[in-house]
């Protein structure tokens, strides 16, 4: 066990995968020499050398499609989009060929790669470093789309994403990339793809979160405590395959749901859960389901960003409401 | 080197024989067999009748669409020649005749027209991509396969087409700029047939050539005579030894027309001529190859007759590719991950019940 | 009034605003000489000079991006993808400059500028040329998404979206192009964005839709009034700004919500109707609200199209479901 | 013709004066008097005290983050002398000198790194376009905006700005594509200030250089000492002269350094060498153009005095914009829409509730 941020954590993850499985490369801007904007592929290069640890040229379309290549001839690429903002240059090619290649080839060809970049608001950050895009990458078939919400479950979730013989697109919580420091176990371990973790167990409230938003939900709960009102909270982890039973046997106990999430709430994941609450338990319903996520606009540049990012105190509010209805 | 000799900036282009059959350059002759010859043309012809047939089909109402790819086969069939069974193929769509080299079947290709994933699937060319539809994003691909390959010191390479209009992509750009940057064992072929859809070339760019935009990528970059079967044959020799030798990227333009519609549903005469075509029709790459194998006195062909035995060959393949099993209900779901989710299994499911609901009420 | 496809009433739509304003300039791939792959701006080139109705490069992202800067200088351009699969190439300009930069220079600049495309299954296409991608763009902030289902709708939408001050996506259901044929007054007339169209009233079950499936939903309305089953048909015809308030009104009628639409049906439009149903009229839910939309899957070539696309009898199969619930 | 003489193939670069400010090439010494000498250079003076100011500003925890422009005011003030009230700039993120010129003001450049979109709104600069930061998509702003001056047959032009790294993104290439198709009015200029962060040149691409690029396009492109004012100031006058004149675009590679980091979060420590950052001090524009002025006796300026005037301007703009109003709740809201939709309205009091019940709870 060592003590690791986030950051320090999907290091140890792609180092590990890098040293057992000399089909690993990771590459994308900035992402050699210096490890990374966020540092997050420090000292790798220096480990594993610049054929597979390595600067791209600053174009994302190419970087992802040539790992669609890559793939597709037997690397596992591990590719990275600078910010959430930047990956939609490489959108077409994520839609219409990364997570199409297989079901296009009828299986013959896989495409065992992981598009990861880090995301969301609370840095103070300038335009197109804030965003949340979940939504759309999950509305797209035939990826996996995973949030981890700490160091450990980072680890766990990215092995599994390179181990993964799907796409998958691993998203970041930037804002608690060093935020959470936490023990975390240094050998290799996995976090199974598509499987929610029951975070609290509680009677009154389901809240469904994933990413930095856990940590805020946490916070919330102690509120909650003080309030009388017993939480479930559950992490996602997996946006894509999302996992329905765990959120059935949750509401089928507390009949109440809140969704706390940071991107705009319209045709997005929030919209997805409450319908997914709906067609599984809709009997059970005893309150409308919430969702506690951004506005439906721009997430504001950093001195308005307080109106827009979700505080404890205003899921608090939601789960109150909803526990009360 | 032939690159310098026919520098894409002075607009220069490579070509061998005339369009009588005439040969214009002896001293660039490739060195290749009277043998190898006669199956080429053969090979070409096959390709054209192959083609001509997919549009009678598609006319027919046997099948929804097709891209002709007629006038562009000597390009096809002289990479057929020169391609190896390790290399790699990523194709754009016009690359019928190169396909079937690689081993690609008629049969799957028609079924993909017809609307049929497993016509992607193909069984006997493990390193064929499948036509790839959103125009420029299989050079990416490229690139990536072409990293695989110098990563592991294997010694193959790729061979991937784009069209003329494509070169306007993004993609393009980035993928060539990539493989410039990573000095990958990729040979790159514009087909430059001159339109995309309706538009003609001179709307796509202001560049004097297509070839010239290698310069941009720091790589060689040629212009040659598509319909010339033996300046494609010299290029992709010279082009491929070029990758195969580490010495990276290479770019053809490959001067062409595409004298069919864009697909069936298209009609060029609401946007070019027929002086236009007639004027084309005098440097058919199948004419000019035969003109000059008369000219040799290696042509012994009875091309009617070869004409009616590929046909039979083509309905075989055709036949074939309508009788195959009905598209299952599960072949809509199992390929979308390596292992299927719940969610889609249990959307099947309730599909299904929907489906026993529809036969009880019948 | 004339009697006219989709294809036409569009068609006049241009024609009308190209007339009375200079401003507005239509270009996109083949939509100049041969007037587009569908026909939709044919003739109009010759009308109105290469200047104002051309063809571009093949290049999405240019196409829009261009005119991005046409539109905040005081043109009002019209672009063309050709199909919905083309659009993603310039899913980086829209999301990242179209749908922001009237916020982001805090109203100096407008963009009053429409995207259109054909869009959806049933043509018997090639990949690529059967998506419907709706969720993708209204999840989008400072877009407006906007989907007629008649050539009558056609027109006056388009016109009222070639006005707006504000970029729109105008998706065109390729599939009733020229299926549909309508009596259109030849005139000027435009039709609100933003608001939904009550096309049949009734007291059992809401049925919500747009596009090609609205006439679905009507052949599944016979079936329904068969059984006994009284539908109230809404046609969405703006998908964001989404109009609550019909479907709020609807629902506190009929309790109960069937949406129907092709895409792939998680993290859709459909969910975000069902999210809006239990935000609006929670209390008024008699059954649980379903989503008649596509498999989680990409949509099948041809030969398989048959199992992904909506069908009247699946519509009836899920009405009757909901209303006997 | 400039562009001819300074073949970008041939990799030819304009220069006009040496490091020591001595003139290399009398025949190509622009027109331009004494004073705009001098008032360029304090331009110059002013963008770079600026620059400092700006990053220790942010060392100091009053503002977000910054990008400096250390290096690279040559180029900016060289335009800045051309561009006209009309014309258009449509800026990357490392102009600053240039959008001054243009009437944007240090205020509002604090303001918007301050986090704060006020900072976008160019009270005085109407035809400045926003700081652009998905690297690549502001170039085909610029070409569309050269379309509406071509389309209206107006007079004014573009000036457009994008990095060395800019160059490999699919927009670039797209957007010069498009211009010189359709001959717009626009003047692009590469800021090679040899980083993409951290990521040299050689990295992004194995073009010979970046103007060479201009050959894909069919358009006029040219290598210049971007640390050269008098290089810098003649290429805009042809440039602007052949754009304004009909004549379509013209790319411009301006070879600089970028002497900060890439922004304050930035260490370049980690990736170039101390003797390269002194090796490029060597031809810092300012000191250049001192040099030169010097040399012609016409520098009778007290640069620290100067220096001293120019920090108190920058302060108070910055305090300005310390002291903007607080960001309201309804700037969220009030520019999604022209005119703002029910749904966000009903958002927007929904969160008011909340600030309601938040408050009473205290
Ligand atoms: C990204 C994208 N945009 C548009 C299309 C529609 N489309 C199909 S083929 C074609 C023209 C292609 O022209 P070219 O590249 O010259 O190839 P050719 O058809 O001539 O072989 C277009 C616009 C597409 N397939 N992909
Ligand atoms: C599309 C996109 N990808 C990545 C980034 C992150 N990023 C910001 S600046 C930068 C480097 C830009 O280099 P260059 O174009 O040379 O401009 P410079 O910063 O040197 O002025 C990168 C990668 C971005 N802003 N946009
Ligand atoms: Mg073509
Ligand atoms: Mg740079």
């Amino acid at each position: 066990m060592s003590v690791m941020t986030m950051v320090q954590a999907i290091n140890n993850a792609l180092d590990i995968k890098l040293a057992e499985d000399n089909d690993v490369v990771v590459y994308g801007e900035d992402v050699g020499v210096v490890g990374g904007v966020f540092r997050v592929t420090e000292g790798l290069q220096k480990k594993y050398g610049v054929e597979r640890v390595f600067d791209s040229p600053l174009a994302e379309s190419a970087i992802v499609g040539t790992g669609v290549g890559m793939a597709l001839s037997g690397l596992r690429p591990v590719v990275e989009m600078q910010f959430e903002g930047f990956s939609y240059p490489a959108f077409n090619q994520i839609i219409s060929n990364v997570s199409r290649m297989h079901n296009r080839s009828r299986g013959r060809f896989r495409i065992p790669m992981v598009i990861r970049f880090p995301y969301g608001g609370g840095i103070n950050a300038i335009e197109h470093h804030s965003e949340s895009p979940e939504a759309l990458y999950s509305h797209i078939p035939g990826l996996k789309v995973v949030v981890p919400s700490t160091p450990h479950d980072a680890k766990g979730l990215l092995i599994s994403a390179i181990e993964s013989d799907d796409p998958v697109i691993f998203m970041e919580p930037k804002r608690i990339y060093r935020a959470i420091k936490q023990e975390v176990a240094t050998g290799k371990f996995s976090i199974p793809i598509g499987k929610a973790n029951v975070l609290a167990e509680g009677t009154d409230v389901t809240v469904v979160a994933f990413g930095a938003m856990i940590r805020e939900c946490q916070r919330a709960m102690v509120m909650a405590k003080e309030a009388g009102i017993s939480v479930e909270l559950i992490d996602l982890r997996t946006i894509y395959p999302i996992d329905k039973e765990t959120i059935r046997n949750s509401l089928q106990k507390t009949g109440r749901l809140v969704v706390v999430a940071e991107a705009q709430r319209s045709f997005s994941v929030g919209s997805e859960l409450i319908a997914i609450a709906n067609e599984e338990a809709f009997l059970y319903l005893e309150a409308p389901p919430r969702r506690v996520m951004g506005f439906d606009t721009i997430i504001p540049l950093a001195q308005g960003e307080k109106y827009f990012m979700i505080t404890p105190e205003r899921i608090f509010y939601e789960i109150e409401k909803t526990a009360r209805f | 080197m032939i690159f310098e000799e026919f520098n894409p900036s002075e607009d220069k282009i490579l070509r061998i024989i005339d369009n009588d059959g005439r040969v214009l350059r002896p001293d660039l002759f490739p060195e290749i067999s009277g043998d190898t010859i006669v199956k080429a043309w053969k090979a070409m012809l096959f390709e054209r009748v192959a083609d001509e047939m997919a549009v009678s089909f598609q006319r027919q109402g046997r099948m929804f669409t097709y891209p002709p790819n007629k006038g562009q086969e000597a390009i096809h069939i002289a990479a057929g020649n020169v391609i190896r069974e390790n290399d790699w193929l990523v194709p754009a769509f016009r690359e019928v005749g190169l396909m079937l080299a690689k081993g690609v079947t008629m049969k799957e290709i028609f079924l993909y027209y017809n609307g049929n994933e497993q016509g992607s699937n193909f069984k006997n060319a493990p390193r064929v991509l499948p036509i790839n539809v959103p125009i420029g994003t299989q050079l990416p691909h490229a690139v990536g396969i072409g990293y695989s390959i110098k990563y592991r010191k294997e010694n193959d390479i790729v061979f991937t087409y784009i069209g003329d209009g494509g070169t306007s992509e993004g993609d393009f750009s980035e993928a060539l700029n990539f493989a410039g940057v990573w000095q990958v064992p990729v040979v790159f072929t514009i087909q430059n047939n001159q339109y995309a859809i309706s538009v003609p070339v001179s709307t796509q760019t202001k560049s004097i050539n297509l070839a010239v935009k290698s310069i941009a990528f720091g790589i060689p970059g040629i212009k040659v005579d598509g319909n010339d079967f033996f300046a494609m044959y010299l290029i992709y020799q010279k082009a491929s030894e070029h990758a195969r030798t580490g010495k990276g990227p290479v770019l053809i333009e490959a001067l062409t027309y595409r004298c069919g519609a864009h697909t069936t549903s298209d009609d060029p005469t609401r946007y070019r001529t027929k002086e236009e075509e007639a004027a084309w029709e005098l440097s058919d790459p199948l004419l000019r190859l035969k003109k000059f194998m008369e000219r040799k006195g290696i042509y012994r062909e009875n091309e009617e007759k070869l004409r009616e035995q590929y046909k039979k060959e083509v309905e075989k393949q055709f036949l074939d590719a309508e009788n195959v099993a009905p598209y299952a209900l599960e072949d809509v779901f199992n390929y979308m991950y390596v292992e299927m989710p719940d969610d889609l299994k249990k959307q099947k499911e309730e599909y299904q019940q929907f489906l026993a609901w529809k036969g009880n009420r019948k």
